[in-house]
């Protein structure tokens, strides 16, 4: 059942703008909306929640259209970046704070069963800044899930949050939101959040949405390079499909050919990405099972964290990543010969749109 | 420009020019409470005119502070949330003049509105016989006038730095604009309306020039220790004086704690 | 608490608070701008005291923003470098202690230091004859002392702006400390300095209370306006408030347009 | 020879504070102080500027013990992290700024010479908020250098440039360095950027400098865990050492036995480190030529970015770090048993001091 649900929403803010934002969340699920700084996200849940109008479009909430609804009667939770609880306040009544505004009969009840949820009934007299990320974090949330609200928008809730509690917290969310089958839609900038979070992925550029999926989906079938490369460096290649038979296709690449799946027009202009860290490279041609195989000389070293980043110079460019173990076993050097080889399934085709 | 001054007499200068601006301040003030004997303090005390004229100072000049509190707050609110749009800054600036405006000037400009000629003033003067020149309220409307800014400036800076997240926060847990504005920013601005509020009130009390031209009677603290010092009574104008500097550096005083004061309640 | 109040009803109470407060104070400068008409006006000018009245008021407030300039800009810069030590706070609190003297209290004040009978106004009456009240210089005196406190702080608040590493990148390529003050902070700080200039010079040109008592001759503006008044000779005191009142809203603006300036020369 | 050199420098500043620091740099080389924020990086450049005066310890530039002479008289140069440039004048009078207080007959000649080799000589007359970061990076360089300082320290001047700004940088430092001969301190939290500049590391922790060497013999001889940590994550185990002999050492570790380089008493405590990406992960039990083996358990898995951490139980908890290829090619899973190996000398081996 869609508990939330866009359809064709547009926004303009200044020289910003959501461009027909399409999608929904079912009951219980949480859609997760990936992408930078900038491209929309916080819009995108302002517009949801009410404090931004959209210029065209429908927001519906159990199939019922909100866009006229003032925030208050949206049905709708925010967990905001800052948390924005109330200083002034203490825990308890910042978590109650909204039960004044609501004809709500359990109060008590409510607060009780949240509160153990949580883990925070033992901090219901303290005030907000003598709180620690983690049960800041919980108070906010508690605040908001006393209303038991159709959505619960998150924007970032773990950026004020150090590392070791941010993975800790994650885990806690999940499991609370399938307690409550609550329906979710979570904020984040951080891929690996979004992937620890599981669920669909909404990849987000630029004020829209560029594709939609589990993390499976789009590592391995972006739809075009921005999704591609959110998850790091990519090697891009633009070339034209040289035959395709059965799914199968190939095109000419640098000083060779590549092979890759898909369905195109035999001398259709199309991308192709491949990850770096999916190529594979030695110093001897040795045989492999892997299909497309290309031999090159070593541009560049340089080293990233616990890999190396290799630029290999094939007629095209390479941009390939090996562990620090593999570089020295290989004794890769400036200028020397080597071996590059991926798989079919290394290769995402897509589609040139111009 | 390049001077080769030596680090010992740039500072020496600069010590020379503060020790100089400390004295000057503190001389005349350290003297006054010095100068009165607690004789002549205590004769010139029992004197009526006196209670009664820093009794009106003290009256006057709180009921203006309250006064301002009621209308500068909503006013202090509509700026901070920008809703006066593109007339925001004409009214920043109108609310800021008072400042700018010589006192005998704020005087004879208000009794040409509240005068027995004055445009309102005339109109309760023909039709009820009202005069409100030599009243408490021409002493309030002249207090009113020069001092409201301080708490308009004030209360405004403190809507200003409450978090717009506070405010999204309230309304989508459900709550109406004024249970925003009675529960959060009344609340996360205290600190600012209550400094608004004592710097309004120091200065009400303070205010010599607009009341003396309004309402020389009844008679106030300030008028009083100048109405003292034409008859050459110097020694009531001295203990008045001493006792209203006292006053106000008790609101000084108040005002720093106010400021200095940690946010939380 | 919690109220059930509609947004509209909550708004309409606030712009009509913002209303009443925004007619009150623009109402008796309007009504004051417009009042004397040309004829009127021409003829107070061509009244040689009236002039005088103003020339010196320009004068002499002039001078005293001169003065606090010299004197404050050093110990606005101690002050921001932190250099008085634990005894800072009290600086502050003395420097800032002018604001808070009502100014017939500071006019009685200063009389009891620079007067006939004054610790220091004693001594120059009585070994050189010379005598301070009723002169420029004492003028100049209760200009200052009222007015130097807004030099101060806005020519601190400028210092403390100025990024702690521009400082050390100036003592590193080899600058001195006056070199670094004169070529960094000075510049650096310059839209504070200014602004600092004109309050002061503004808040001297207002100022009532501490000159009448010290100085009721040579007569200044605002001392004018009230003479004036006192003798019922309204149509005096109405054309040198009206021009008062235009050169200190010039002033203001002026001031309004080097805070909104861009911070770059 | 040495141009500068600090002799048991001793800092205190509040609660924080450098203790006995010991170090020289040469004549025009470049010393990388590499350490986290608040490791005291920023306070030791402004202790060798002379900003901040030491409890004790001799600061020696060629020789002479500069601890009494102000900052303006130390032939220090200084390029602050926020670059410091003064915004009031423009590019030229910032970089004649230092001439006026020295006694140079030429300054005509060196503002050309520094100009034309810092490729600024178009932009003297910009003032400073209409440069780009790379430009005002050259600008605050050119300031320094004129007054050609014995020595120049630079306090993470890459900081506010863009990622790709920051390498091209970089390598024009490098570059204009090695051309003037210049001595240099060069101060960064990050790892990739020490490594990328070259020469010697110091490690800084906690006001203490841990190590100085070269990156190799950082990662790979660390003296301490907090050195192998910076890193990354690292496997630490404490052992009891079984035997050593002509340097080959041997030491029980979960289910199994450890070898690994040194020369240690037999009984002795140890530590050992093992970098997470230099461990083999396999499925099937084959012979390698890795001397180390162990069995043990999928305990966890999480994504990072291109790679993919892998918990393993083996009595010991092992963290290890494999290619995202990899993990799919071995299809692991939680609680699926796997089997680990690494080579001698990916094991460190540290004294335990106590």
């Amino acid at each position: 059942m869609r508990v939330l649900e866009l359809q064709s929403v547009s926004v303009t803010r200044g020289s910003f703008s959501l461009k027909e934002i399409n999608f929904f969340v079912n009951k219980g699920e949480i859609l997760t909306v990936l992408g930078e700084n900038g491209s929309g996200k916080t819009t995108l849940l302002n517009t949801i929640a009410g404090f931004i109008k959209p210029d065209s479009g429908s927001i519906l909430i159990n199939g019922r259209d909100i866009v006229h609804l003032p925030p208050s009667e949206r049905g709708v939770g925010y967990v905001f970046q800052t948390l924005a609880l109330f200083p002034h306040m203490n825990v308890a009544a910042n978590i109650l704070y909204g039960t004044r505004f609501h004809k709500i009969s359990n109060v008590k009840d409510r607060l009780g069963k949240i509160s153990s949820l949580l883990r925070i009934s033992h901090i219901m007299d303290r005030y907000i800044n003598t709180l620690s990320g983690g049960e800041k974090q919980k108070v906010a949330l508690a605040r908001t899930l006393i209303l038991q609200p159709e959505v619960l928008l998150m924007d970032e809730p773990t950026a004020a949050l150090s590392p070791r509690e941010k993975s800790r917290i994650i885990d806690e969310l999940k499991t609370v939101f399938k307690r409550l089958s609550q329906t979710v839609v979570f904020v984040t900038h951080n891929v690996s959040e979004a992937y620890r979070i599981g669920g669909r992925i909404g990849v987000m550029e630029n004020g829209r949405i560029l594709q939609i999926g589990n993390s499976d989906e789009i590592v391995y079938h972006p739809v075009s390079h921005s999704v591609a490369s959110i998850f790091g460096e990519v090697n891009k290649f633009k070339v034209r499909v040289e035959s395709c038979n059965s799914g199968m296709c190939s095109a000419e690449l640098g000083n060779g050919m590549v092979f890759f799946l898909g369905d195109f027009k035999v001398c259709e202009k199309i991308l192709l990405f491949i990850r770096p860290e999916d190529i594979l490279l030695k110093t001897v041609s040795t045989k492999t099972s892997a299909r497309n195989n290309f031999s090159g000389i070593v541009k560049d070293i340089s080293f990233a964290g616990p890999l190396v980043r290799v630029v290999v110079e094939s007629g095209q460019t390479f941009i390939v990543l090996i562990s620090k173990q593999s570089f020295e076993e290989l004794a890769i050097k400036k200028r020397k010969p080597v071996f590059l080889s991926f798989k079919l399934t290394a290769v995402h085709a897509v589609k040139l749109t111009e | 420009m390049h001077f080769k001054t030596s680090k010992f007499t740039f500072y020496t200068a600069l010590f020379t020019a503060a020790a100089l601006v400390v004295l000057f301040i503190l001389l005349p003030l350290l003297r006054l409470i010095t100068l009165p004997s607690w004789a002549l303090l205590l004769k010139a005390l029992s004197d009526k005119n006196t209670i009664v004229s820093i009794a009106n100072s003290l009256i006057y000049s709180f009921l203006t502070a309250i006064i301002a509190l009621f209308l500068g707050v909503p006013l202090a609110f509509l700026m901070a949330k920008g809703l006066f749009g593109r007339f925001e800054k004409l009214i920043e600036t109108v609310i800021d003049l008072p400042l700018a405006v010589p006192h005998t000037v704020a005087g004879i400009a208000l009794l040409f509105v509240i005068g027995r000629r004055g445009v309102i003033g005339a109109f309760f003067y023909n039709h009820f016989g009202i005069k409100f020149t030599g009243t408490g309220a021409a002493i309030i409307t002249a207090m009113l006038f020069v001092s409201m800014p301080y708490l308009v400036d004030s209360a405004r800076d403190g809507f200003k730095d409450v978090s717009a997240e506070f405010e999204k926060a309230s309304f989508i847990l459900g709550a109406s604009e004024f249970a925003t504005f009675w529960n959060i920013f009344i609340p996360l601005s205290k600190k600012h309306i209550e400094s608004g509020f004592l710097l309004t009130w120091a200065r009400a009390i303070s205010e010599f020039g607009a009341v003396v031209i309004l309402a020389y009677y009844p008679i106030t603290a300030p008028v009083e220790i100048y109405d003292a010092f034409t008859q050459y009574n110097l020694s009531v104008s001295i203990s008045v004086a001493a006792v209203l500097l006292l006053i106000c550096l008790t609101i000084f005083l108040l005002l720093r704690m106010v400021i200095n004061r940690d946010a939380r309640p």
